[in-house]
């Protein structure tokens, strides 16, 4: 499961931004910790109080910045520690994937995933398999460069 | 700018072993803002903590990072730690270099590099961190429950037990609720009324309890601690204190045409009432829809025979204004519409009844005196089918989704109880599911079947009609031998389905409680917060929430009561400063995030803004922080950026995922 | 082949729960070798030629009591109608052409004729 | 046409007179009789100057925000066409604009002209234009001219959300509902969402490359009512003076188009403007498609009121993975 030993791309090692909710995911990737399941340090993970509070922006600035991959994580659906913060979450994180994609930006640099604080599993699970995506699509320069199209001579 | 410390702890070797902790700490100073650095052992014990406040002090440090394990573990350590070292405590960050670091990752120059990203990011947050300070809010030590069936009663009891003042809004002239119309309770067949009445009177006679009967709730404004309700206290034209209810009145009332409520319309009363001989409180109402007086000005007959002079035709309905710490919705349900199941003949046959009818049927003081009589002629039936899940379990416009978790236990009821006193009836019970999980209830249905010889049937009724004989025939099927079933019988009882009173969503609105699509109230959180609204200070008791039984029901009352009591025992209450808040300059009172609020913590007021010296009335979003618990939806929501979040600011995450991306 | 029935009646037999509202209103079922609640769990089985040769699908009237009273929307008689509209088709050929319509248009007949012919006997 | 605009002037005139209204909102004509601009008349005078063209596409309800604030007495009376109706709604539930203070008179719209497609036609110096129905009689310095009059109609009158007003207090001239068919409005968001990753890119990284950032998009929209703009917020974390970091910069149409996704009211005023003719309104209907698709139709400004899609949900909403599954259908 170890995503360094990539043959084929050995140098190059993603950058993956991961905004986790306090309350179900935050604390699930504490118990992968707990569980000493490894899952790759290129992860890094930023606490959110809630899915909800994930602002589009804070993805673009992501990727802006160099991220190579973004995550989200929350409650499972109807698990929510608000009651209703993760179906908004879901709709704006939903439309947002969908316009990036639009954009021409991999789809495969996103994703949501709901992650409860029992499944510990699942955040180390998750978070190898999303590196190993990332990783195999290599350096994303894409959206930075949206507008910038160099002048053709 | 900021003056910042970084503490980093080696956790034993649970860090240190995988994170070069002199390394993390060389690598930070450098870091903007940092004006100490150091590591230690164990940052969480006695020596560690007494270190940060040493530093606190003599680097007079305005924030604080701790790079140790998750902060759900030890946030609040070192928040109050920094707190005794005269810091705010919310200028401390923690880097979760444990769990999220040091133990997932093998690599010692790997982590040791993670470990400094996430410092750095946990750095970029602090240097923008302001200091918060928890609000407070005053606590009005009495509470109100809505609904005064057992649920409320129940709920009612313990608060006033516990020494708080409560009081019971009940919109029928009498509290009691559905219970009082039961005959026997499951598994034990105990008498409802026996085991109902006394908790009424108690209810009643409690110092702590005010019973507003004939009452329902006008408006309530106001937050947890502070609600302020208006109860609409409905004209009964019979004055509470004086009359005695000797019901000389409700004999002698000569409008009669109308049907008895509490005997399911199966017969009538007279438009003055008591409904039913235990009625708490036990005074007579003036139905003015069906009172000759209020039609004609004439009759006043039950003036004249009043010996206490308590009938008042010129009573008004009275408003009543109170302020309340916490609410309790126990407003319970009601029997769904059976009429729209043209197949088993409701509306045409008077053999075909639902199972409430059947209780009072079955009761001592209902309209047959407790005799099990056909309603078409008032003939001892030889046989009875039962019909389950009437309305329940469907997805079509004529059902409801849920099961209603009580009819399989009080249809075993029910046909033991008949079994048991005519044995020559034959009871036949359709069912889909037989779900019996609590208590003794699997062994009350088995016997049901074995000892009391219930015919079960596997299978569903398509239609009943009446035949030649003048009973009914029912035409169903069995789906264990795959048969088609036709039977003869003299009654029909169908358990239909439960749901929520029909005043429930009004009684949401009003409190800013949401409701989900079946209108049951939703709670804060459905394993670990049960009884309570996602609205704090609102509190569910009962059948409100979901289908449930009577022992159920009485220990989710007295669950809301603890988290009332709970409440009320507090002086003030100290809200979190996480809290969202709106920037007045760039607001610009679209109401957006209004409507994603799951707590209704935000609402409007036009408020003068000076806006860089011009003035100007303005439209503007106000957070109460008392209500808001600070999950964000609004700062997202919010198109100009004016709502933000306390703690989890824009500018901080932002400024986290920038460093982390650097 | 239990996709086929499930696409062409538009039904989710899965949504069954066994209740037998259907075969207990249903007036041909005692006409019927196979009844109408067991469609729904046959074609979740994929018992789909037991269903093909069943005398049931010419028995049952399409007179909808199954439709109507139906709990959880799985409606049998379309479950039905989807088997038989599979055996006519499988028995194929265009029975109707669009050439032949004029000649065999009748005022008696209903124009509701004219488009179930089309829709059982053409391919 | 002419007539219409007679219509409009003389009811125009007469509410000014009896005092309902104190200002008028409307359109004048500029040195050419195609640069029409928005613009306010205070008195019959100054009502002179009132037209109604093929060329008053401008939509007027984002002005009222400003108007009604400055009104001291009286009505601004606000001329709108069917489609601008929808985006008075809108600021109506946003509480943008005040209803008391607006007097709205509903216009009867044929469809109106772009003409940077007519001059794209290789059509100068235009006097006047005759609309003949199907044809364009164009009058030109040079001579008569006649075009498809499909071929010079603005992107959003191609496909007319309706010709019926949403708001109004009374109706001049109305229009019956265009019985032709409309143009399918998302063809050209289906015919990029067909594309490869790479050819997307490449479109999107051609058009937004254009941009000047001159912000006109962004002024005209009428969901871009904001008090202040997170672009010139300093706490939204967006914004940035220096030139250094550039986010603001690069991620400026994508961050818009989701703060109006669910607001907008495909109004197209932003492509209208755009001075480097990027097609910023397929980012807009990108959104409503999506938002059409999965969580059912949504006009916003159909009613005033209607709860944003994004400001709502339903327990049953797709998963943010249906975009994988969508693209690899």
């Amino acid at each position: 499961m170890q995503v360094s030993e990539n043959t084929e791309n050995k140098e190059f090692k993603p950058l993956i931004v991961a905004f986790c909710c306090n309350w179900c995911s935050y604390a699930g990737a504490d118990l992968a910790g707990t569980s000493r399941l490894s899952y790759p340090a290129e992860v890094k993970i930023i606490r959110v109080p809630c899915s909800c509070r994930v602002n589009p922006m804070f993805i673009l600035k992501a990727f802006e910045k160099g991220a190579d991959g973004v995550i989200m994580c929350g409650c499972h659906p109807g698990d929510c520690h608000y009651s209703t913060g993760n179906y908004y979450a879901r709709r704006r994180m939903t439309l947002l994937f969908s316009m990036l994609d639009y954009l021409g930006i991999d789809r495969a640099r996103t994703r949501v995933e709901w992650v409860s604080a029992a499944e510990g599993q699942k955040f180390s699970l998750v978070m190898n398999d999303f590196a190993k995506t990332v990783t195999e699509l290599g350096e994303n320069i894409k959206l930075g460069d949206l507008r910038c199209k160099k002048q053709q001579d | 700018m900021q003056r910042i410390g970084v503490f980093v702890c080696w956790c034993g070797s649970n860090i240190a072993a995988t994170v070069d902790v002199d390394a993390v700490v060389e690598a930070v100073k450098n870091e903007p803002g940092v004006c100490h650095a150091q590591n230690y052992q164990y940052m969480c014990s006695e020596a560690g903590q007494g270190l940060i406040k040493n530093a606190i002090k003599e680097h007079n440090l305005t924030g604080i990072v701790v790079c140790s394990c998750s902060p759900r573990m030890h946030e609040a350590t070192f928040r109050k730690t920094a707190e005794q070292a005269g810091l705010n405590p919310y200028m401390v960050e923690i880097a979760n270099i444990r769990e999220h670091c040091s133990w997932i990752h093998k690599d010692k120059k790997e982590a040791t590099e993670k470990a400094v990203i996430l410092a750095r990011a946990a750095i970029a947050k602090v240097n923008l961190n302001t200091p918060l300070r928890p609000g407070e809010s005053m606590v009005t030590k009495r509470a109100l429950v809505i609904g005064g069936g057992i649920a409320g009663i129940q709920s009612a009891l313990d608060i006033a037990d516990a020494g708080y003042p409560v009081d019971i809004v009940e919109k029928s002239p009498t509290i009691g609720g559905k219970m009082a119309q039961l005959d026997k309770t499951f598994p034990t067949l105990d008498c409802a009324a026996c085991i109902l009445t006394p908790k009424m009177v108690e209810a009643a006679q409690h110092p702590n309890i005010n019973i507003y009967s004939y009452s329902e709730v006008e408006a309530v404004t106001g937050f947890v601690g502070n609600f302020d309700v208006k109860i609409k206290k409905k004209a009964r034209f019979v004055d509470e204190k004086k009359c005695t209810g000797c019901a000389v009145c409700t004999a002698k009332c000569p409008s009669r045409k109308g049907g008895n409520e509490f005997n399911c319309n199966l017969d009538n009363r007279g438009a003055i009432y008591i409904p039913f001989a235990q009625a708490v409180p036990n005074v007579a109402c003036i139905d003015s829809t069906r009172c000759i007086h209020f039609k004609t000005g004439k009759c006043g007959i039950c003036e004249k025979s009043c010996s206490a002079g308590a009938v008042n035709f010129d009573q008004k309905d009275e408003i009543i204004e109170q302020k309340y710490g916490a609410i309790v919705v126990a407003t319970g349900f009601q029997i769904s519409d059976v009429t729209k199941f043209d197949e088993f003949q409701y509306t045409k046959h008077p053999d075909v009844i639902t199972s409430l009818e059947l209780e009072r049927i079955m009761n001592a003081a209902g309209p047959t005196k407790g005799t099990l009589l056909r309603m078409s002629n008032k003939e001892h039936p030889k046989d009875i089918v039962f019909i389950q899940c009437v309305g329940s379990r469907g997805n079509t416009c004529r059902d409801k989704t849920y099961c209603s978790k009580i009819c399989c236990m009080y249809t075993a009821k029910h046909a033991m109880l008949i079994r048991e006193k005519y044995p020559d009836v034959n009871v036949h019970v359709f069912y889909i599911d037989v779900r019996t999980p609590g208590k003794n209830f699997d062994e009350f249905y088995r016997r049901a079947v074995e000892q009391y010889n219930v015919d079960y049937i596997k299978g569903m009724v398509g239609k009943v009609w009446e035949n030649e004989e003048g009973r009914l025939t029912v035409q169903g099927v069995d789906l264990l031998s795959n048969r088609r079933i036709m039977l003869d019988t003299d009654m029909v009882v169908l358990a239909a389905a439960i749901e929520p009173s029909e005043g429930v969503r009004n009684i949401a609105t009003m409190l800013t409680a949401s409701i989900d699509t079946n209108d049951f109230l939703t709670e804060a959180h459905p394993k670990l917060r049960p009884v309570e609204s996602p609205t704090a200070g609102v509190f569910l008791s009962g059948v409100c929430q979901g289908p449930k039984d009577i022992p159920e029901t009485v220990s989710q009352a007295g669950a809301a009561a603890v988290k009332v009591v709970g409440l009320l025992a507090k002086d003030k209450l100290v809200t979190s400063p996480c809290t969202a808040n709106a920037n007045e300059l760039m607001c610009n009172g679209c109401s957006t995030c209004e409507r994603v609020c799951p707590y209704g913590a935000i609402d409007y007021i036009d408020k003068e803004v000076n806006d860089h010296g011009k003035r100007e009335v303005r439209r503007i979003a106000r957070v109460n922080s008392a209500l808001c618990h600070g999950c964000g939806a609004c700062t997202v929501a919010c198109p100009s950026g004016a709502m933000d979040l306390q703690g989890f600011s824009n500018r901080q995450i932002m400024a986290e995922v920038d460093a982390i991306c650097k | 082949m239990s996709e086929d029935i499930i696409a062409i009646s538009g039904i989710n037999p899965r949504q069954c729960m066994k209740c037998g509202k259907c075969s207990a209103t249903c007036p041909a079922f005692e006409e019927m070798d196979i009844h109408p609640h067991q469609f729904a769990s046959m074609v979740v089985e994929g018992r789909i030629d037991e269903l093909l040769a069943s005398e049931s699908i010419w028995k049952c009237l399409s007179c909808f009591a199954c439709v109507e009273r139906c709990p959880r929307s799985v409606e049998p008689a379309k479950l039905i109608e989807a088997v038989r509209v599979s055996v006519l088709r499988e028995r194929g050929g265009s029975f109707l052409s669009p050439d032949e319509i004029p000649a065999k248009l009748d005022p008696e007949l209903p124009s509701q004729a004219i488009a179930a012919a089309f829709r059982k006997y053409r391919k | 046409m002419q007539k219409t605009a007679g219509l409009i002037k003389k009811r125009v005139l007469e509410l000014l007179a009896d005092g309902t209204v104190t200002k008028v909102l409307g359109w004048k004509e500029g040195d050419f009789i195609y640069d029409v601009t928005p613009a306010s008349f205070l008195s019959a005078q100054e009502a002179d100057g009132l037209v109604y063209s093929s060329f008053c596409g401008a939509n007027l309800s984002k002005y009222l925000i400003s108007e009604c604030k400055a009104l001291t007495e009286g009505k601004i009376l606000a001329l709108l066409k069917p489609c601008d109706t929808y985006s008075f709604n809108q600021l109506l539930t946003e509480h943008r604009i005040d209803r008391d203070k607006v007097y709205v008179i509903g216009v009867g719209c044929k469809g109106m002209l772009d003409i940077e497609k007519i001059k794209a036609m290789g059509i100068k110096g235009i006097t006047k234009v005759i609309d003949n129905g199907k044809e364009l009689d164009i009058k030109t310095i040079y001579g008569s001219k006649t075009c498809k009059r499909e071929d010079a109609l603005l992107e959003k009158c191609l496909c007319c959300k309706s010709k019926n007003f949403k708001a109004f207090d009374e109706i001049i001239d109305p229009e019956p509902e265009t019985k032709e068919e409309k143009a399918d409005r998302f063809a050209k968001v289906s015919e990029l969402e067909a594309m490869t990753a790479e050819e997307r890119y490449a479109f999107w990284q051609e058009q937004l490359s254009k941009c000047i950032r001159c912000n006109a998009c962004r002024n005209v929209c009428p969901a871009c009512s904001c008090m202040k703009c997170v672009f010139d917020n300093p706490v939204s974390g967006v914004s940035s003076k220096a030139n250094t970091d550039s986010f603001e910069e690069k991620m400026f149409h994508i961050i818009r188009a989701f703060h109006v996704a669910g607001r907008c009211t495909d109004c197209g005023e932003c492509s209208r403007v755009c001075p480097q003719n990027i097609p910023l309104h397929l980012l807009n209907r990108k959104f409503i498609k999506d938002i059409n698709e999965l969580y059912g139709e949504y006009q916003a400004g159909e009613e005033v009121g209607s709860r944003a899609p994004l400001a709502d949900f339903t327990f049953d909403d797709a998963e943010p993975s249906v975009v994988n599954e969508r693209g690899n259908s």
